[in-house]
């Protein structure tokens, strides 16, 4: 990164006069100067105006460049003041003074200029607030910081940088910096810089070799391209339990979608096409406890699981009462009811809440990802959903195998008469179980508003697929369900790399149709006499 | 004696009762033979190594308790279930092992549920005609009509099961044992070497009872049909019973005459013990 | 909702099966001018196309506040063609030949407009077509108020070239004509302009409504990992984006790293996506909603009061409505009449304001000229607009990086009256040729 | 001869008599009603009726397959969309060097795609006898392949529905990538002309709507006449007790396969009379949510009374047509809506109020017009 070329002294400065620097008076304040030097369409000078104000050695700078990076810094149009925006949604927009942070009211989004910044600029701010935070006591900061240094370094960073290194306790941290450095290294042409960075599969370090791979001096080309094959051995492995996992994520948004409708479907029989629409009320839940707790995304979600199983469950009852009790013995008029029904969920959502997507936010303990090594990271929010299908797994199954209700679900899907004269409440079953399979489609749209839009579409783009599932995987049979989901989640992505999404997607469905003439009744069929005929 | 005249006129009058010729070679005697066969359900074995034997124009009672297998043995001669080892023969020339349902059922082979099974939604009358032995082709059923000759025989039929009048209502309004009679008639119609009855007078009062002991006992008879009965009403074996085998999980435990398997101590134990009329429910 | 519906539904409701063509008597001179609004309500694509339907009918209350036009009031007729792409033709005849509308408002994705372009031209009426495109067409009876290819991705992608040092291409796309167009023209315009190579450049097409982009999320890191800059440039279809940009920041791609320019991600659909981890990606359009003008905000305002929701954002879309709605009035003022063929006369050369503090002029191909920005998604749902064509750029209906259109042209100014005239050969080309000759 | 049993019910007769007289009807109001006046019919409703009509050949279809045979199809969509991209197909073809790239030979998606050649399965299409044979036999085909095996291992009622669903998703698909060569996402359209005649006059319009009408005419007698006949009588015992239909020496499977090849290939003619009416053939029509639509017309209409399906048709999207004009921001309640009630309060659709008058007159579908169910 040329930019940061000659504003180190600056930096380590500013850390030693922390506190020593008096705060200005507005007026007269350089501070002033340094924000209007940014005030500029050239963002060359803005490059030039940041480096200025790193080499200030303000002790504001810092808020200053954080705050430009997230493009809160701003200056009103007619009095040139400079100030932090605080909250940038909506016309009119609590602000900051940029000098004192003192609170400066509301102002109109009209009169206010946002100093803008490109990638470019960004990158630059990026690495410098990483040099700062290399200082830092939080060790966790400063691996950031290192891993963000990585493949941007210069010649002005690696003396200051050797002495950090020197003083650095973490040896992660340490670890790290040295990597980066052999990549400056490398690029200034040292053949040695590679042995330091073999076998490690960050992806800037290969960037870095490839590039020297290319370079004209064959000896660094060679070894470069040595030292790439043999990450790439690695790199093989990673990848392919990354098809995996990504093969088992998959599988699991296909349980989660279907085991409810294998409760309604498969156990009740019932040919719930509304089923799509409860998925969609469960994400619409989560959005509607996010709007009810700004702020913290976390527990809103946490919440909404409960919530999300009660909303659809109750809409499950409603649509049992109101439509399906009707249809006793007629599973293909439910067919017929329950799309009517879907289509009044849909165009409800449309008329009532909106028909754009609606934002729901990932909590920061569910976005990002899990680094098993530099070459293999897990999303955390796939991650969430896979074990969260699970364990709606393992409790649906409880409930099936273990509870009363389980007990008499079952007793009325064999012999309605017997179970009745046997003094079960028939009907209560029924509801019951149909509330239980729609909130279980509640809590698939929970996780799935972490995934994908939450939209009066969101249904419709699940139903077809969950049918799939619960047929394939044998109608009546949890376990079918779920070891359906989960191995046409991995067959598609194993697919997917060579034959392309779309041409992945035909083939198991090819695959499934193939399947049912081998297997007529799917995966785990139902044996014995009762199954006959 | 009288019995015996009233056979030979009904023989007369039936004269639809004369089988249709089928393929069936029986010179070496048995028209239908089971032998070490056995099929399992979920580990449970529904048929363990069963052997039996049919010949020509025999009349069988086959009785055993609930889960004797006595239905899963049906299955398996029409070819319903396959079993897990044995070999069915019938006659001595067709392995019934190697064919489909409707193979079997043209050989001649024609079989009455326990349940009875007929179309609801047709007509008695057009119960029948599918029923009939006949071209069973796509083409030749699509253009089929309907001829005089065929007609008289259905009407004799639907004379004999006593529906004439109920001729032109859908099936699924019949009564239990109207059904049972139906479903006779549809085996009369395809004129089969071998019947198998399922359970005939389930459900019956004792004059259709006596009804159908006429009809099958008239049935059998050498160069005529074989038919093998299984039945729980005991009393209505005994009416008609020459050779009586009793299965008992899913082998066969006694064969005889009414009265030696009856004297069977084994027989007793697992079956004639217990009381007829709780087992017929 | 709307009151014009009402007095429809009760006549609809009147009318037996059979004779369901109502008679429509010929409109006397004070009839209100009816102005046909044909986009999807329902359906997959009414999540894009319910905002144009109320932008147009603000803008028809906000033309009769002024008066209407030429003395006549303006009539809004809405009807849903639900995404259905052969509903659209049915909707688009009924608007024309039952409704005897003036004007049409409509259409978001190219086959709905192919299914509804031979309508309109048997019958003679008039569309707007609002949303950025493949070109590749010129129809008498289209006003293309969307951007062109040479209006969006030619100059996103010599941005990324020129300002950002990008060596290496990913070209994604959903498998439908528009991002195929585009990323052909793109991909022979990178080769013949900078000379890039084959191995650098990786094209992908997903399904529509494709949510699950972990295979293609990590492949596009991989590509990016071979110590070239590289960039996505992405035609990915609304829906799908969503979880594309979700994966996208779980995976840690930043927008340091591998910049993803869309063509089809705007404010309406970044309200359905938390920006926070996607600041820094790109999209270029021709209009921003953070466009720093008055008559930006002063639309915006009417748009917040319209809606009466503090937080509804605008689009390019929407300013290419209101665009094409005022050269359309601007036009029947010309011409003092709606009647069509007048308005296809008169509008071609008429310019008028736009939202980004110029002027959009239609052009003789039917297409206007418009500012290119491109913008940087903020956390806000916003973009910042990092740069923009020093001069307003004409629409192109014929690429000029594809075999088959090189060498075509569109005029339909008298006496050529042709959409792809064929400069080498110097005839009319095809179906133009005889529709020109009716 | 059995083709013409059907003559001889009254209802069939009714149907006809009814069905002609409003062809004659509409064309007489078309052609002979000066336009303005109240009581014209207008060259859009002519084509919108000739839209229901095509569509009430591929209910009956369907209500052949599921009334009486008990499969519930819910991939004919696929059917009529294979009908149609044949029809599209000979349509694009005699657009010649008309596209808008003046290519005489190839299609202008072709062009912009850079094929240079016809890919081999568009040839032949521009002779009209060899397209309209595969407008038959392209989707007879997909039904015996299919058919075949899934009867043959006997995969029954709802796994058949759904891995009929599975089939028409998968040709959606495959039909939307633009590799296959029948134009993607946006399919086939701006037709010019069908057997010479321009497709954008009235008098081609009013044909194609007759041609139609009569294409239901004829599709309505064929199915009566087979499901009057014996294979009739044979399809509904399959439907409700296949085993004993075996028993009985009936090769089931093999009458499935050919109603349900019948089937298909009426809803094929059904597609290509659907596609020059409304100018565009994409690959939505495969989508499996317009196969299930067309189940619950049958539904609505009543199943396993072939008129049942036809008023299904023609009463569910005329309701569109109107409500998607009058109301098009609350439609799809009143459509849900419909479909909700008639389940609940006309367990026997629509048809089931109709029945009660003709029962006496008609036997043989009252009958069947109370199936068990298939599923389940």
């Amino acid at each position: 990164m040329r930019m940061i070329r000659s504003f180190v002294p600056g930096l380590l400065l500013l850390f030693l006069l922390v506190g020593f620097v008096p705060v200005a008076q507005a007026q007269d304040d350089p501070g002033q100067a340094l924000l209007e030097s940014l005030a500029t369409e050239s963002y060359a000078e803005k490059s030039e105006a940041i480096e200025a104000i790193i080499t200030s050695g303000d002790e504001r700078s810092r808020r200053w460049l954080e705050e430009l990076l997230d493009g809160k810094l701003q200056r009103h149009k007619d009095s040139g003041r400079f100030v932090i925006v605080v909250e940038n949604r909506g016309r009119s927009w609590p602000v900051i003074d940029a000098l004192s942070f003192d609170d400066a009211g509301e102002m109109s989004r009209r009169d206010l200029d946002r100093i803008g910044i490109n990638n470019a600029l960004r990158g630059q701010l990026q690495s410098a607030l990483a040099v700062l935070d290399l200082y830092t006591d939080d060790v966790d900061d400063r691996r950031e910081a290192a891993r963000e240094l990585l493949g941007s370094m210069d010649a002005t960073l690696v003396e200051p940088l050797r002495e950090v290194i020197a003083d650095e306790g973490d040896a992660e941290v340490r670890r790290l910096l040295e990597q980066g450095l052999a990549i400056h290294r490398l690029s200034e042409g040292d053949i040695d810089a590679i042995a330091e960075l073999e076998g490690s599969l960050n992806s800037r370090v290969r960037a870095a070799l490839n590039s020297a791979a290319r370079s004209d001096d064959p000896l660094i080309a060679d070894a470069a391209s040595a030292a790439l094959d043999d990450i790439e051995q690695k790199r093989r492995l990673n990848s392919g339990l990354e098809t995996l996992y990504f093969g088992l994520s998959l599988g699991s948004v296909l349980v989660l979608a279907a085991i409810g409708l294998a409760i309604t479907f498969g156990v009740m029989g019932v040919i719930n096409m509304a089923h799509g629409e409860l998925i969609m009320l469960g994400a619409y839940t989560t959005w509607a406890m996010q709007q009810l707790l700004p702020g913290q995304p976390g527990l809103a979600l946490v919440l909404s699981i409960p919530a999300g199983f009660l909303v659809a469950a109750l809409a499950g009852i409603a649509i049992e009462r109101g439509v399906i009790q009707f249809l006793k013995g007629r599973p293909l008029e439910t067919l017929l009811a329950t799309f009517g029904v879907s289509l009044i969920l849909q165009q409800l959502v449309r008329t009532v809440i909106s028909p754009q997507n609606r934002t729901v936010v990932s909590p920061d303990w569910m976005s990002g990802s899990l680094m098993i090594n530099e070459g293999l990271s897990l999303t955390l929010n796939r991650l969430f959903v896979l074990g969260f299908a699970l364990v709606v797994f393992a409790g649906l199954m409880l409930v099936m195998r273990r509870t009363r209700l389980g007990l008499e679900v079952r007793a009325v899907t064999q012999n309605r008469a017997m179970a009745r004269a046997m003094g079960i409440r028939a009907t209560r079953v029924d509801i019951m179980t149909f509330a239980l399979g729609s909130g279980v489609a509640g809590l698939a749209g929970v996780a799935l508003s972490q995934l994908t839009n939450v939209g009066p579409n969101l249904g419709q783009n699940y139903i077809i697929d969950s049918f799939m599932v619960v047929v394939f995987g044998g109608v009546g049979n949890l376990w079918g369900t779920l070891v359906a989901g989960l191995s046409l989640g991995v067959i598609n992505q194993v697919l997917e790399p060579w034959a392309g999404a779309v041409l992945a997607k035909i083939i198991v469905l090819v695959f499934i149709i193939l399947f049912i003439q081998k297997r007529p009744r799917g995966l785990f069929p139902q044996k014995g006499r009762a199954a006959e005929g | 004696m009288s019995f015996i005249s009233s056979l030979a006129d009904r023989d007369r009058v039936f004269d639809f009762l004369v089988p249709a010729t089928s393929p069936v070679d029986v010179r070496h005697g048995p028209i239908l033979y089971l032998e070490d066969v056995t099929v399992t359900f979920d580990g449970f074995k529904a048929i363990d190594d069963l052997n039996l034997t049919i010949d020509d124009g025999e009349l069988r009672c086959i009785i055993g308790p609930n889960g004797a297998g006595k239905t899963t043995m049906m299955d398996i001669i029409t070819g319903k279930t396959r079993p897990d080892s044995g070999s069915v023969w019938f006659g001595s020339r067709h392995n019934l092992l190697a064919m489909s349902e409707p193979e079997i059922a043209s050989l001649g082979i024609g079989r009455k549920f326990q349940k009875p099974t007929v179309f609801e939604a047709l007509t008695v009358f057009e119960n029948l005609e599918l029923a009939m032995a006949a071209d069973k082709r796509i083409l030749p059923t699509l253009t089929a009509r309907m001829s005089g000759e065929i007609r008289d025989r259905i009407e004799e039929v639907l004379d004999t099961i006593g529906l004439v009048e109920l001729r032109d209502g859908p099936a699924g309004i019949l009564s239990h044992g109207q059904k049972q009679w139906l479903e006779i008639g549809m085996l009369l119609m395809q004129r089969p070497r071998l019947l198998l009855v399922d359970e005939p007078v389930a459900g019956m009062t004792e004059q259709e009872m006596e009804r159908t002991a006429e009809l099958l006992t008239g049935l059998a008879g050498k160069g005529k049909q074989s038919v093998v009965v299984v039945e729980h009403d005991m009393g209505f074996v005994r009416s008609i019973a020459r050779t009586v085998t009793v299965l008992h999980q899913g082998s066969v435990l006694a064969e005889g005459s009414m009265d030696q398997v009856s004297q069977d101590p084994k027989v007793v134990e697992v079956y004639l013990g217990a009381d007829p009329d709780e087992e017929a429910a | 909702m709307i009151p014009s519906s009402v007095y429809r539904t009760s006549r609809w409701l009147a009318v037996p099966l059979l004779s369901a063509a109502v008679a429509t008597p010929a409109l006397a001179q004070e009839d209100p001018i009816k102005v046909g609004i044909l986009h999807s309500l329902s359906g997959t694509m009414a999540i894009s196309e319910t905002v144009l339907k109320d932008t147009v009918e603000m803008l028809i209350e906000q033309q009769n506040e002024k008066g209407g036009l030429l003395g006549r009031e303006l009539e809004a007729v809405v009807v849903d063609p639900a995404s259905d792409w052969p509903l659209f033709a049915e909707k688009a005849r009924e608007l024309l030949a039952q409704e005897e509308v003036d004007v049409i408002f409509g259409n978001w994705t190219s086959v709905s407009r192919k299914s509804v372009l031979p309508v309109v031209e048997e019958l003679n009426g008039l569309l707007f077509y609002p949303v950025q495109y493949e070109g590749e067409e010129s129809s008498e009876n289209v006003f293309y108020t969307g951007a062109a290819p040479n209006q969006q991705a030619i100059p996103a992608v010599n941005y990324l070239h020129d300002r950002v040092g990008v060596e290496r291409w990913v070209l994604a796309g959903t498998d439908y004509v528009y991002p195929r167009t585009t990323n052909k023209i793109l991909e022979a315009y990178l080769q013949d302009e900078f000379g890039v190579a084959e191995e650098d450049i990786m094209i992908n097409y997903t399904p529509f409504g494709h949510s699950d982009w972990q295979n293609i999320v990590s492949e596009i890191k991989d590509f990016g990992s071979q110590g070239k800059k590289t960039a996505v440039v992405s035609t990915i279809n609304g829906d799908a984006n969503v979880p594309f940009y979700r994966e996208l920041g779980n995976q840690g791609i930043n927008a340091s790293d591998i910049p993803v320019v869309a063509f089809s991600v705007g404010e309406q659909e970044l309200t359905g996506i938390d920006t926070a981890p996607l600041v820094g990606h790109l999209a270029a359009w021709n209009y921003f909603m953070s466009v720093d003008t008055d008559t930006n905000y002063d639309f915006i305002d009417a748009w917040i009061d319209y809606t009466g929701d503090e937080m509804a954002v605008t689009n390019d879309p929407m300013e290419a409505h209101y665009i094409g709605f005022n050269m359309w009035a601007e036009a029947v003022r010309k011409a003092g009449t709606t009647e069509v063929d007048a308005v296809k006369d008169a509008i071609i050369g008429v310019a008028v304001p736009n939202l980004t503090g110029g002027y959009a002029a239609m052009m003789p191909n039917h297409h206007i000229t418009k500012p290119v920005l491109i913008g940087e998604i903020q956390d806000n749902g916003q973009f910042s607009i990092v740069w923009e064509t020093p001069s307003t750029v004409a629409g192109d209906a014929w690429s000029d990086y594809l075999e088959g259109s090189r060498d075509l042209i569109s005029d339909w100014r008298k006496p050529m009256e042709c959409g792809n005239y064929n400069v080498v050969e110097g005839s009319c080309g095809g179906g133009q040729a005889d529709a020109a000759a009716e | 001869m059995w083709l013409l049993q059907p003559f001889n019910e009254g209802a069939t007769r009714l149907f006809l008599g009814v069905l002609l007289a409003c062809l004659a009807l509409v064309t007489v109001l078309h052609l002979a009603v000066p336009a303005g006046h109240p009581l014209h019919v207008s060259a859009y409703t002519v084509t919108l009726l000739g839209k229901y009509l095509s569509y009430a050949l591929l209910a009956v279809a369907v209500d052949l397959v599921w009334g009486y045979l008990g499969i519930l199809s819910l991939g004919h969509g696929a059917f009529f969309a294979l009908g149609g991209y044949a029809m599209g197909m000979y349509l694009m073809r005699q657009i010649g060097d008309r596209g808008t790239y003046g290519d005489p030979i190839l299609p202008d998606f072709m062009v912009f795609l850079n094929w240079d050649s016809l890919p081999w399965y568009w040839l032949g299409f521009d002779m009209p006898w060899f397209a309209f044979l595969m407008v038959m036999l392209a989707p007879g085909a997909l039904a015996l392949v299919f058919g075949f095996l899934a009867f043959r291992s006997r995969v029954t009622g709802v796994y058949l529905s759904i891995i009929t669903q599975a089939m028409t998703f998968a040709l959606m698909l495959a039909f939307f990538r633009n590799e296959m060569g029948f134009g993607g996402n946006n399919g086939l359209t701006d037709f010019r002309e069908l057997l010479g005649f321009d497709l954008r006059t009235d008098v081609t319009r009013l044909g194609l709507f007759v041609a139609t009408g009569l294409a239901l005419a004829l599709g309505y007698v064929l199915c009566r006449a087979i499901v009057t006949s014996k294979l009739g009588r044979v399809s509904v015992a399959c439907r409700d007790a296949e085993a004993r239909t075996r028993f009985l020496g009936y090769r089931v499977e093999r009458f499935q396969l050919f109603v349900f090849v019948v089937s298909a290939m009426l809803a094929g003619v059904a597609g290509a009379l659907y596609v020059p009416q409304v100018g565009i053939i994409n690959p939505s029509e495969f989508s499996p949510i317009f196969s299930i639509e067309i189940v619950l017309w049958v539904a609505l209409g009543g199943r396993g009374t072939l008129y049942g399906a036809v008023i299904g048709a023609l009463l569910v999207n005329y309701a569109k047509t109107v409500f998607t004009g009058a109301m098009p921001d609350a439609w799809l309640f009143a459509l849900g809506g419909m479909f909700v009630l008639v389940t609940v309060f006309l367990p026997k659709g629509v048809a089931g109020l109709l029945s009660y008058r003709l029962k006496r007159k008609e036997h043989q579908s009252d009958d069947s017009s109370t199936p068990q169910e298939a599923t389940s």
